[in-house]
């Protein structure tokens, strides 16, 4: 095809101190977080910030990137809002000559972003897969709730269950719908759920949304299920004190957030990358034993 | 009259109106006298209308006062003349179709049980007793108006203005889509409302009628009051000269071309539905002006929709020009050369989001293109050329086609069908609410038609229309066509008993 | 001509009103089964899943599924009102999100005053939860009447700024807990959401009454009957003396209303505010308004179709569920069930139409 | 009465039309700056953000809003042609997406037929796509008209049955990569999202064309007269010899295929084709119709509205973000904008009239 006419700032130095940092909907705490850790430490270090949310929505994304092109970004903190749907709108960033730092979520492909810090999802999903299993004592039936399917991390997360879960013969998965990482449709399915399958025992939930959900459904039916979550978002940290919900897995926001700024900076500085692209930062196991400790999706002492 | 200068009770007193650069009213004085039928004529477009709401407060005057009982009063909406005993039967049908009768009736006004709640038992009541005074006791008060006929909503709209206790009571053109036994028992009403000494303003085109039951008449033209007569002292010529500012030479220009082939030919026609039609046959020649009379109900209006494809036909068949067309598209009967200028211009006809010319040229655009795209030159050509032809009054040909009078719409709606170059022409109720100066033009226009040797086929309620423009009438009731008269051998008595004899209204009379 | 005429009794003393037209016995057995349409589709629901699944015609689960339809019926009955006058209301979900957080703000961190913060009892916040849809639904009837904005577009301007007041409300988060504490007052906010009354869930309650009052406002009341006249011809309306503005803000008042009830019953249900609640759900209680026979034209309309309506929804998504249908299938059966049930509703009223005009 | 006949001239030979009402030159111009409304907004917009932000009006910025224009003006003036109908179609960006994984499965994985995979060049992709759209288009055509159900119904069931076929398509997943191989056969589809001519991206190229057929159609032909008229009074069409059902037919399959055609360039952008592609965009297409000025009782309307329209959605998000306005102020700005700019609509629509009438 013919050249990136429409991208004028191609090849003039990225002079800005301008970081864009581009997350999901501040709506749900852990983004915020996300946003929250990102734009202090850039301040800290002297730049100004350009917070947006792309709902999710990769079209949303690209016309934000394109946006951020515009305004000649230093550097760009992104949430992704879709593995295969960003890669596109990065490599216009690239070409643009603006560097791109992938916090949370992964892309399909590499050499495009500078660095991709993330979660370990499939740990965090193992952690949390193999904490359910004890809590239910590897045997009875369970139900799934996943993510909103066109989400790499729901499946991420769903395969991490399973790949704990599965070795359990005595474990019975009698359920999964999605549930669109919303919380009330965890709720109302959970609740169906229920209903054609009352001897359930426990419930693993894609985040914690859901999984605060799933547990006002079981409060509800008064019941006494195992509820397990992913996130580590504090209201499930605070029911989890309560001894509502069972166990979270935390996944470390506001450090990858401030790993990825703090690349960037180091980035514009020396001109190239001081790390892998990949870097993945593992997840921490919430339960009762550790609750007290997490504050705002981190571990004191972790 | 008797001896005395009537007294006055509602007066307006130098009532100017203005819609935008329109002058529809221009600083009228008018008195309806107390107790009195007061009579309101005029050509389409005078102003008649636009007086009446502007009495009963659905029209604010541009300027000048009204006066009530001798004082003047400020009537801001229909609320305030309500109030004030002052009730209108619109010009337009203002109806709820989705509501009973009795809903309808009762709008705005319900009757309550109790504080909060409808009397819905009462309210069936009294509108069954005022359906009864109008000789409409069959109808159901129950029955959802928009499944009505549009004379019985005539009917309800009438009624629903008499369950008032009105002190004055107007009348824009009542009886538009009633056939006469109606409108005899609708003056009858009338009668007993002047002897309680509720004052009638009455608006009518229909020049024998009214000539019946008004004590006063006022002529109006182009906004002006012209003349203010006590009925005794005027004949119709009389009226007609007022209103049209020249003498009436005649009315009705009646056909007098020879007739030929047959254009038109249907054979054993049935239509179902509410108003069903059975086995008709007729037919229209070259050069021959055909009247269908016959009563509200009597399926007339269903027989020209099913010829012209607008209505599905179960048997029969339809040949024009010795070809039988069995398609029974309006397409394809369009292409085979009929033409219908519907009943109900607002409802079928008009598209008032349209231009009058892109409304005339409606049904003959794709002929106006070059290269497949519209040539506005052609366009405009064409339809000035028709506007001319038919002397229609507009402001421009790209105004809007609703802010035209009555006749002109209809005007309007008859150029578009001519405009397809039919063979013969229906026309339904070609004259219905239009002014005696359109009337005798339409009647023109079908003599010329037909005198180029094509066919016109006419509906008509009023008797001394289709005789005196027919060369021929069918006379149709209950679906069927009851009896056929020439022109030499038709009389009003024979219509009448071959209309009512089999009619709907006769048989529950 | 079939036509018969009602017959006037022969002692017609005090003429009583003519009766409601008579059909032949087997037209109208074929009337009551085609007004019950609605009915039929749901039974046909019932069976189809009860078949498959020995789960979905238990006691439990049909109240469970009852208490998920009362949220989108008290919507719908709201929205039908607005659907009678000839109006839309696509701003039900966003006045739901916005009256859940309200409510949620109140109880959670109570309202700051000068001088400290005042907590309200969970009674109070309920109300001050309804005034505030009711507020935002006369907003949407002021813009209507008074700049003669089209509905469609009042309201769905109003869809993103009452979803972004949710979210400003609480800058993006949840109010985790609305349990309520005893030395602030104002416990029992879950009594709306997720108590029982003698075995009903009190939801349910809720959206019998409200039913029962718009059933009875529609059909009784000379306001109700305005609504229809509104609907049926707003020109003659105004020329019949009914004072049409205030009718229309009325509705969008009641609307706004339930869609703050509905609002305030997810949230009590969940036990938790956050600014998304019932995104997307005006389309949902449209839905249900229509399958229920609701005309979008306005002037037919009944309340008691708009809660089939919403019994229908409801229980097909539910059931969807509970047989574990994929995310994706839903969707399809969904709208393919929609469209199907609005086509027999069509067919339902060109038979009853000709039934009618026959035998009357 | 102050009404003129239309003056045949003397000399009767070839009658010149009759030309349009001619105004004093005061209210001409009131009248032109109001017609130019949108633009009005358009411009306050313009002004309001460049003064807030020396990026907004640069070179690359604009040309970048426009692209980001482009896709909802497509849908929108699709949307436009049923409107003018008086229909609605909210299944457009439903339609959207699954044209965009229609052609995403094309391209990534080929069309599976006996006896292996097809690959189709880009330009026969976008062709399917396309079709795609229209036949989904005249899916709704055909529910409409043949079993007479509403459109806003038979619309939202599309909506959600079109989504779930998009979400089925891939079974919810991604098709990652749609730059095709030469081995294939299939490169070159970056083209029309991508890519620039003359400095302009082929998607504004793209949009122009549409719009530009769109003016054509719409003003110049037959059959954009009949869509007005049909929108104006369906009776009147029908008894004027215009086939209504096929005209209603034929704006649903433009609808289709225009938001069809939006969701390929927005798959084309984004190099990958996703099953939520365009999830409610079918509110800002319909926003931005009404904007413009588009009656959605049907019969009035204007495509250059409608562009307009989508301009001065796309300008006011697009200036929101740049300017960093949060998310949740942007939907209640949105919103009040949408609202406002309709206010003012009918602000000129009562002028407008009162100065139409006064000097015609
Ligand atoms: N709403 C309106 N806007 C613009 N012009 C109007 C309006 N209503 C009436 N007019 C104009 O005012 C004049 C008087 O109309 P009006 O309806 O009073 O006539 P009329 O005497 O009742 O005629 P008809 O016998 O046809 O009913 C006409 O020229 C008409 O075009
Ligand atoms: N029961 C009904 N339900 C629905 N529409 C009806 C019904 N009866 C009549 N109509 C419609 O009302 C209009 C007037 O019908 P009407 O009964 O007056 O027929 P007609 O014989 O043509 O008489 P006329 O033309 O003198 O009014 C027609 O368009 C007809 O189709
Ligand atoms: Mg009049
Ligand atoms: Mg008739």
């Amino acid at each position: 095809g013919s050249s990136d006419k429409s991208d004028k700032s191609a090849g003039s130095a990225p002079a800005s101190q301008l970081i864009v940092i581009i997350t999901p909907s501040p709506d749900n705490v852990f983004f915020k977080a996300e946003q929250d850790a990102a734009s202090a430490e850039a301040k800290k270090l002297g730049y100004q910030t350009l917070v947006l949310s792309h709902d999710d929505d990769p079209t949303k994304q690209s016309q934000e990137i394109d946006t951020a092109i515009s305004r000649k970004a230093a550097a760009i903190v992104l949430d992704n809002a879709g593995a295969d749907a960003s890669v596109a709108a990065i490599q216009r960033a690239k070409d643009a000559k603006i560097p791109t730092f992938l916090v949370d979520r992964e892309i399909n492909k590499t050499g495009v972003a500078v660095a991709q810090i993330v979660s370990n999802n499939a740990q965090g999903a193992g952690l949390g897969g193999t904490e359910f299993a004890k809590l239910m004592g590897n045997k009875g039936e369970y139900a799934e709730l996943t993510g909103k399917p066109t989400d790499t991390n729901a499946g991420v997360r769903s395969q991490g269950y399973h790949g704990v879960l599965d070795q359990y013969p005595d474990l019975k998965m009698v359920a999964q719908q999605s549930a669109n990482w919303d919380q009330t449709e965890a709720l109302q399915k959970t609740q169906t759920i229920l209903q054609a399958h009352p001897a359930i025992k426990g419930i693993i939930a894609g985040n914690d949304t859901m999984a605060l959900g799933a547990f006002a459904a079981v409060q509800a039916a008064k019941k006494n299920i195992i509820v397990v979550g992913f996130d580590g978002s504090p209201d499930v940290v605070s029911s989890i004190l309560k001894n509502g919900i069972k166990a979270t897995v935390l996944q470390p926001a506001s450090k990858i957030s401030e790993m990825a700024v703090d690349q960037a900076d180091a980035y514009l500085k020396n001109g190239k990358a001081d790390q892998p692209e990949k870097q993945s930062v593992d997840c921490v196991l919430v339960n009762p034993d550790n609750a007290k400790s997490v504050t705002n999706f981190s571990v004191t002492g972790s | 009259m008797s001896a005395g200068p009537p007294e006055g009770l509602l007066e307006a007193r130098g009532i100017s109106k203005n819609y935008g650069g329109v002058r529809a009213l221009k600083e009228v004085t008018f008195t309806a006298y107390r107790g009195k039928v007061n009579v309101l004529v005029g050509e389409n477009g005078a102003g008649k209308s636009t007086l009446m709401k502007i009495l009963s407060g659905a029209e604010q005057p541009t300027g000048g006062e009204i006066l009530l009982d001798g004082e003047a009063v400020v009537l801001a909406s229909p609320r305030d003349a309500q109030a004030r005993g002052i009730g209108i039967i619109h010009q337009e049908l203002s109806l709820f179709p989705n509501l009973s009768i009795a809903e309808n009736m009762f709008a705005g006004r319900e009757l309550r049980r109790g504080r909060r709640f409808v009397d819905r038992r009462a309210q069936r009541r009294r509108a069954h007793e005022v359906l009864k005074r109008l000789g409409q006791d069959q109808l159901d008060p129950n029955a959802i108006v928009g499944d009505l006929p549009i004379g019985q909503q005539q009917l309800v709209e009438i009624g629903r203005a008499l369950l008032e206790e009105v002190r004055v009571l107007i009348m824009d053109e009542p009886t538009s889509a009633l056939s006469s036994h109606e409108v005899d028992v609708l003056f009858d009403v009338m009668a007993d409302l002047r002897e309680q000494d509720v004052t009638v303003i009455y608006i009518s085109h229909k020049l024998d009628e009214f000539r019946r039951i008004g004590d006063w008449v006022t002529v109006f033209r182009d906004g002006d009051l012209v003349a203010h007569e006590s009925m005794s002292r005027t004949d119709t010529g009389w009226i007609v000269r007022q209103m049209v500012g020249r003498d009436p030479d005649s009315l009705y220009v009646r056909n007098s071309s020879k007739t030929g082939e047959i254009l038109l030919d249907v054979r054993d026609l049935s239509v179902p539905g509410a108003v069903p039609v059975h086995d008709v046959s007729l037919t229209v020649r070259a050069g021959e002006v055909v009247g269908v009379y016959g009563l509200m109900g009597a399926g007339r209006t269903e027989l020209v929709e099913c010829l012209m494809g607008s209505r599905k036909a179960v048997t029969g068949t339809v040949t024009v020009k010795g070809r039988p067309e069995t398609e029974g598209t309006v397409q394809a009967r369009m292409a085979a050369g009929l033409a219908l200028v519907p009943e109900d211009r607002q409802r079928d006809g008009l598209v008032p989001t349209m231009s009058v010319r892109d409304n005339i040229l409606l049904a003959t655009v794709a002929r106006l293109t070059r290269g497949g795209l519209l040539s506005g030159g052609a366009e405009q050509r064409t339809a000035s050329e028709k506007v001319l032809d038919l002397a229609i009054r507009i402001p421009g040909l790209s105004a809007a086609v609703t802010a035209l009078s009555g006749g002109n719409q209809q005007k309007v709606v008859l150029a578009r069908a001519l405009l397809t170059e039919p063979v013969v022409l229906l026309l339904d109720e070609p004259t219905r609410g239009i002014d005696v100066g359109a009337k005798a033009q339409i009647a023109a226009l079908m003599a010329e038609f037909a005198a180029r040797g094509c066919g016109v086929l006419f509906i008509s309620s009023e008797l001394a229309e289709v005789i005196a423009m027919a060369d021929r009438v069918l006379v149709m009731a209950r679906g069927r066509i009851t009896a056929e008269f020439t022109a030499e051998t038709v009389t009003e008595e024979a219509l009448v008993t071959a209309s009512a004899s089999e009619s709907v209204l006769e048989a529950s009379a | 001509m079939t036509e018969t005429h009602v017959d006037a009794p022969a002692t017609g003393a005090a003429a009583p009103p003519p009766g409601p037209a008579r059909h032949p016995a087997p037209a109208k057995a074929a009337l009551l089964l085609l007004r019950g349409r609605t009915l039929v589709v749901l039974v046909l629901l019932v069976v189809f899943f009860s078949a498959i699944s020995s789960e979905y015609l238990t006691q439990s689960n049909l109240i469970l599924m009852t208490k998920h339809v009362a949220i989108n019926a008290i919507l719908a009955i709201g929205v039908t009102f607005v659907i009678l006058t000839g109006g839309i209301d696509l701003s039900v979900g966003s006045i739901a999100g916005l009256a859940g957080m309200v409510a949620g703000g109140l109880l959670f961190k109570g309202l700051n005053v000068p001088g400290g913060t005042v907590f309200f009892s969970a009674a109070v916040v309920i109300l001050i939860g309804i005034a505030v849809g009711a507020l935002v639904g006369a907003v949407n009837g002021l813009v209507i009447t008074r700049f003669k904005v089209a509905p469609f577009i009042a309201t769905l301007g109003m869809l993103y700024v009452a979803r972004g007041l949710a979210q400003l409300h609480s800058n993006g988060g949840t109010y985790p807990d609305l349990s309520g504490t005893p030395a602030r007052g104002n416990e029992g906010f879950h009594f709306i959401g997720v108590d029982s009354l003698l075995g009903i869930p009190v939801a349910v309650w809720i959206m019998i009454v409200v039913a029962a009052a718009a059933i009875v406002v529609t059909t009784k009341t000379p306001f109700g009957r305005r609504i229809f006249a509104v609907g049926g011809n707003e020109r003659a309306a105004i020329l019949a003396g009914i004072r049409v503005n205030r009718i229309k803000i009325a509705v969008y008042v009641i609307s706004g209303a339930c869609a703050a009830l509905a609002g305030l019953l997810l949230t009590s249900e969940l036990g938790a505010a956050y600014p998304d609640t019932a995104t997307t759900y005006e389309l949902n209680a449209i839905a249900a308004a229509v399958l229920g026979g609701t005309a979008l034209s306005g002037g037919r309309g009944t309340v008691i179709g708009t809660v089939m309506g919403a019994f229908v929804i409801g229980f097909l998504s539910d059931g969807l569920v509970l047989v574990g249908v994929s995310t994706f299938w839903q969707s399809v059966v969904k709208g393919a069930v929609i469209v199907f049930a609005v086509i027999t509703e069509q067919a339902q009223q060109r038979l009853q139409s000709s039934l009618t005009k026959r035998t009357s």
